[in-house]
């Protein structure tokens, strides 16, 4: 049975709210419009107002309504249209969800899931097109996931809402289309993936691609076409930015001795930075070559489709990268 | 002759907050009215191809259309000077229009070629023309709230003597940071308008809906207000006049123009599920601020119906024109993806292996692929 | 008996914005009296006590004062139930003590000690007690308004008929998000009082100088407002209980608190350069919040002047008591710094060995010096 | 001659207002209180209510309109109590600020300088006390300075002032007060550094320790300790986080071939990940030793002393990393 990443989030709502009454579901357009990506489809009307909000466009004041919501032991689930507009409310995420547990020595949990879609989307310019992973993934207090496929995000998004803690969830828009094989036990209400566990998409031998969100899918694809010229290429999909699986990177690299890492984020103190940085800390002794990194450009996104296609990484460049650190480069011009 | 005044009603008594209102009474002339109707037909007219163009997927992204809500654009352009400021959120195409923007170059930036007015790095959000004082085109619902008056706060820096005028939402009225700017504008007597184009939607909510109080023009509490006929061009160049005067002197006021859109948001919203279209049909119908200054031209035989309809079709050959220029236009080149990122870039570029090893392969090939074309 | 039902007079009228006030009547009794002057008293002691604990230097960082202001605390405390829930920013000494905090508890976490509220970890600007509905000690200008709604969001949710006091100052009182949540929290009618403690300056800043109309109860413009003298205890508790009606039936309420901060904003701050000494020590004269309740008392011959001043310096000792106890609280063990990062930790603890390699000599050291004292 | 860093930063603010019409300041107390830490001092009284504007406590409006007035060319220096508060306002930093010189072909570039306190300061506890350092480096378009001693203080405040792009500065609270020997040169009105570029504080040949703002001096401490032992210690003050001197660490690495990253913020995603990754992507091959990380705890900042101490770097953290990268450490339990 295949599923779009679309529904697989919507199932997921759809039943966590179905299951515990605390929880609830608030942002822009997410009720009479079904949510501006139509991920909140039919949830007003099987739930009502009480349990679907639409708020008016105001991030820094429903943000802090749904933390104090959450101090009291609801489970809000917040939409973010976007997460470019969760700056606006950026101040609640850290100061008063991520620091409230500990500042209060465990009184004030803040059991609240804040999601959307973050990073590109196709040609909506530089204030619509941030990669936060990297940010959120930075602070304590915050768990950070970033699925790929409609079982992660099943998966994922019914641990987020479960879980007691505040959660970062990272959409991306241009998958919200896209089917993926799910089998019956991902269809199962009581599916639910763990937080801070990666996935090895596909095994390799040769080399390691840690990515995550829609990078997996350009990863697979470029190890598609690297086993066709001989490399084995074992794809991590990270699952989770934060807690980052360590273990399963550094056990992979230690397996295959290289490592590419993918990110659609800015570079400067991005997710593969922070890889590499575990890597070289647990496992450098393993290292046959250089650590090669694969990010977003560092520039904001340009509009132009040329300058936004070299701006995000695309499947030659894993290619190329992972013959790079394979030591199978070829001249730079001339590449395929 | 052609600029002899007249007299015209405005549609409506102005509605006030703590302030005294303009009078209903607007002068024009035959050149104005005459402008007024080829600019808003104009506007009009590209909106409409734009929207062609969107479905032709030459233009991607979002794309938010104007088509309804031009006699604000056109009415307060023309109750102020370039030397004046103009910033508004993203649905920004026509204010670029109103401000003597180039038709080709906001086509070409609609499509991301290198002639566009953000030489196609900006897209349909991201419109500005610096040299007339057009400071865009800005995506983050009320974000351009605070930025237009520290424009304004610069004008007043400077004694230039000139206004800002700053364009939000329905939507955005409710933006926390409106109320924090706005209270520092009237601490400092900043010279800026508070223009809230009102077209009775944020997206898909119902003005009502997302305010506790729709009553924009007086949500200032302590800064004056006046309520405007956004669909009518002269009460909007009256109101207009009156703030640019009203902020030199005393510090900020909101204007509240009573618009609509005819479009859907944007691309994706057919603009029709959490509307009727009667009531669209019926806006048309009464309300077109194209149609009321045709009437207006019309009763006081300015020109004729069929003056102004050829008028129209010079007009659409006009964009057409402009289309097919802006289609002309390449792609901005590669090695624009590099720059503008600083006015200076401290030897930033040189330090970034890791982008010459991914991206300067694929410019390489792109050179190539230039060359051999 | 000492719950004979009096009447007073509260200090003056209740000024109101779109709603009727409370009358000027409010009943007590000696019983209400003696406990609010014991209240009120503790409060004063405890935090000149904290002046001088942070003079010794056994009170780090900030510490935020709040005498002058235990009017405001003690009468609130008196018109809700702990059921009902209270929020604050920084300076939420008393608000917690008022919720019936425990002296030791107070002092143990501004010391940073093992028995404090928060064991330690949070310090002087984050006290809470969750079992009575207390949520902080909010260090963030203005954060605090939201997450009070969404407190209130979820008794409105659950159905509770509780309410929220949503406690902020003059200065947080300009804050963008503030306005944001009230639209929301009066189109969904929550049960939230937004109190606004008005002492007249934000740090150094006098409150005309930080905002364009200082009249805070009517700054909600949609929304009701009273204000109070806030240095009248039975004012505050009129006006309290008014709100909790007011917003179970109809939404928010704004209560602006006439009030005032005898110590300087924090512990740097003198309090004496942006104001004179002459306006401080009128207000002590003829505004004083427990002075006032001391004339009540001895007007109604509820108790004599020397019973009042033994339980004065009763109150001392039982301050000076619970010092003593809460210096002998230890600081916190080692390893509390690790924990309550997160409810469910889903196994970061183990995957941070740059940690390990930094932090774990030094709690082994610090357990060895522990084990050897 | 000696000078503090208030006293440097407070002339530079005083020499680049009298030099340029354009420059002004704005933020939370500046002018008739003087500065919450007095770094303003004085110049109300000097240049007038209109260019040192006490604003309300209201960041995402008054820094909105600080952007708005570079965009009209003027220089606003505006100031945070303190970078935590910066949160409120980082919309404006990142939307309005760092891309619009880019959105706009280079027609709105936008000449302003964020600065104030940043990071640990003594006993402030989890909301006051976060660095930002990692996150605004994360991002194209801005640039991050961090001065450690007067000179820098002074140099690269002036730079940032006269820089024609966005600059975040990040001063420290705990250095305000701390005095500097500062050369004729650095008083000199013309005195200016340049933007991008490290110092090494210490020449050394056994090992780099990269650091930055108070923590340069801990490494200081640490080098001189170390250099009893008979290790060399090269320390470099990074002064700039974006752009990051790639070309004098490397070199640094180069010739001691062993690395310890020092850093006061979160670790996940920070300064010293990205420094790990540029020197396995450019000298991996010279690394004798896995490179070290010290940074703060990964936790929030607690109020107790004893935990606070244990949550930020100590001097003995560094010189117990240099050993263990030198192969000289000793066991755990029985350090110095
Ligand atoms: C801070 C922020 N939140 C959400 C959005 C998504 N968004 C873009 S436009 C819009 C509706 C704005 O409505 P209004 O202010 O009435 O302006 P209109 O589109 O009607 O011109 C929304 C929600 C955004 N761009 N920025
Ligand atoms: C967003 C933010 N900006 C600045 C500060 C620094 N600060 C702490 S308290 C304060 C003054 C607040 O005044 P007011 O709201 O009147 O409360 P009061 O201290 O008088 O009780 C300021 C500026 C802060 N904590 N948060
Ligand atoms: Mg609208
Ligand atoms: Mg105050």
């Amino acid at each position: 049975k295949e599923m779009t990443v679309r529904d697989a989030l919507n199932s997921a709502l759809d039943e966590e709210m179905s299951a515990d009454p605390s929880v609830f579901l608030m942002g822009e357009e997410v009720g009479e419009y079904q949510g501006a990506y139509k991920i909140s489809k039919g949830l007003l009307d099987k739930y009502g107002p009480d349990r679907v909000l639409d708020t008016p466009i105001t991030e820094a004041g429903f943000t802090g309504i749904g933390v104090g919501a959450a101090y009291q032991g609801l489970r809000p689930i917040v939409e973010f249209m976007t997460f470019n507009f969760s700056m606006q409310a950026i101040d609640h995420i850290i100061n008063s969800a991520a620091k409230s547990n500990y500042m209060s020595a465990g009184q004030i949990s803040v059991p609240i899931v804040f999601r959307g879609p973050n990073g590109a989307a196709a040609g909506v310019g530089a204030q619509h097109s941030q990669c936060y992973a990297a940010w959120y993934a930075h602070v304590p207090g915050l768990k950070v996931l970033t699925p790929y496929s409609a079982e992660d995000a099943r998966g994922l998004l019914k641990a987020a809402i479960r879980d007691p803690d505040p959660v970062i969830f990272l959409e991306n828009e241009l998958l919200y289309g896209e089917s993926f094989p799910v089998s019956a036990e991902v269809l199962d209400s009581s599916f639910c993936l763990p937080i801070g566990k990666a996935k090895i998409e596909r095994e390799g031998k040769d080399v390691t691609i840690t990515t995550y969100s829609k990078m997996v899918g350009y990863a697979l694809q470029a190890a598609e076409i690297l086993s066709k010229e001989g490399i084995s290429a074992e794809v991590i999909n990270l699952r989770s930015i934060r807690p980052l699986d360590r273990a399963a990177i550094n056990a992979s690299v230690r397996k295959t001795n290289r490592l590419v890492t993918v990110e659609e984020g800015f570079p400067q103190h991005g997710i593969g930075a922070e890889i590499c940085m575990s890597v070289v800390e647990e496992s450098f002794e393993y290292l046959d070559a250089p650590i090669e990194r694969i990010a977003g450009a560092d520039v904001p996104m340009p509009y132009a489709a040329n300058l936004e296609r070299m701006a995000v990484p695309q499947v030659d460049d894993i290619v190329r990268a992972v013959k790079r650190v394979c030591y199978r480069a070829v001249p730079m011009a001339a590449t395929a | 002759d052609s600029t002899d005044a007249i007299t015209v009603e405005t549609s409506a008594p102005f509605k006030s907050h703590i302030v005294d209102p303009p009078s209903r009474s607007a002068t024009t002339s035959a050149r104005e009215l005459l402008s007024f109707f080829r600019d808003m037909s104009l506007m009009r007219r590209a909106e409409i191809a734009a929207d062609s163009l969107y479905k032709a997927k030459l233009i991607r992204g979002f794309c938010h259309l104007y088509d309804g809500q031009e006699a604000v654009a056109v009415g307060m352009e023309a109750a102020v000077t370039r030397a004046d400021a103009i910033i508004t959120a993203y649905r920004d195409h026509c204010a670029y229009l109103a401000r003597g923007g180039d038709l080709v170059a906001a086509f070409a930036e609609l499509m991301g070629r290198r002639d566009g007015c953000s030489r196609g790095k900006g897209g349909s959000m991201h419109f500005y023309k610096r040299d007339a004082n057009f400071f865009g085109g800005h995506g983050i619902v009320g974000a351009q709230v605070p930025l237009g008056c520290g424009i304004a706060f610069a004008q007043r820096y400077r004694k230039e003597g000139t206004v800002t005028f700053d364009l939000y939402g329905d939507g955005a009225a409710n933006q926390g940071q409106l109320f924090e700017a706005l209270n520092m504008a009237a601490l400092w007597k900043l010279p800026v308008i508070l223009v809230c184009e009102n077209n009775h939607y944020g997206m898909g909510t119902a003005e009502w809906r997302a305010s506790k109080s729709p009553a924009y023009y007086k949500r200032g509490d302590y800064v004056p207000g006046l309520k405007v006929d956004g669909m009518d061009v002269l009460a909007v160049k009256q109101a207009c006049k009156f703030a640019k005067d009203h902020v030199l002197e005393n510090g900020p006021i909101i204007l509240e123009m009573d618009t609509y859109r005819y479009h859907g948001h944007s691309m994706s919203d057919p603009g029709s599920t959490y509307r009727t279209r009667g009531e669209i049909a019926g806006i048309r119908q009464e309300r077109d601020p194209i149609e009321r200054v045709r009437k207006l031209i019309l009763a006081h035989d300015f020109a004729t119906a069929q003056e102004l309809k050829d008028m129209e079709k010079e007009i659409r050959k006009q964009v057409d024109a402009a289309i097919a220029k802006a289609k002309e236009s390449p792609m901005p080149d590669p090695s624009e993806l590099f720059t503008n990122v600083y006015v200076n870039d401290c030897g930033l570029e040189v330090s970034r292996p890791h982008l010459v090893l991914r991206i300067g392969p694929r410019i390489a090939e792109l050179e190539w692929a230039k060359m051999n074309k």
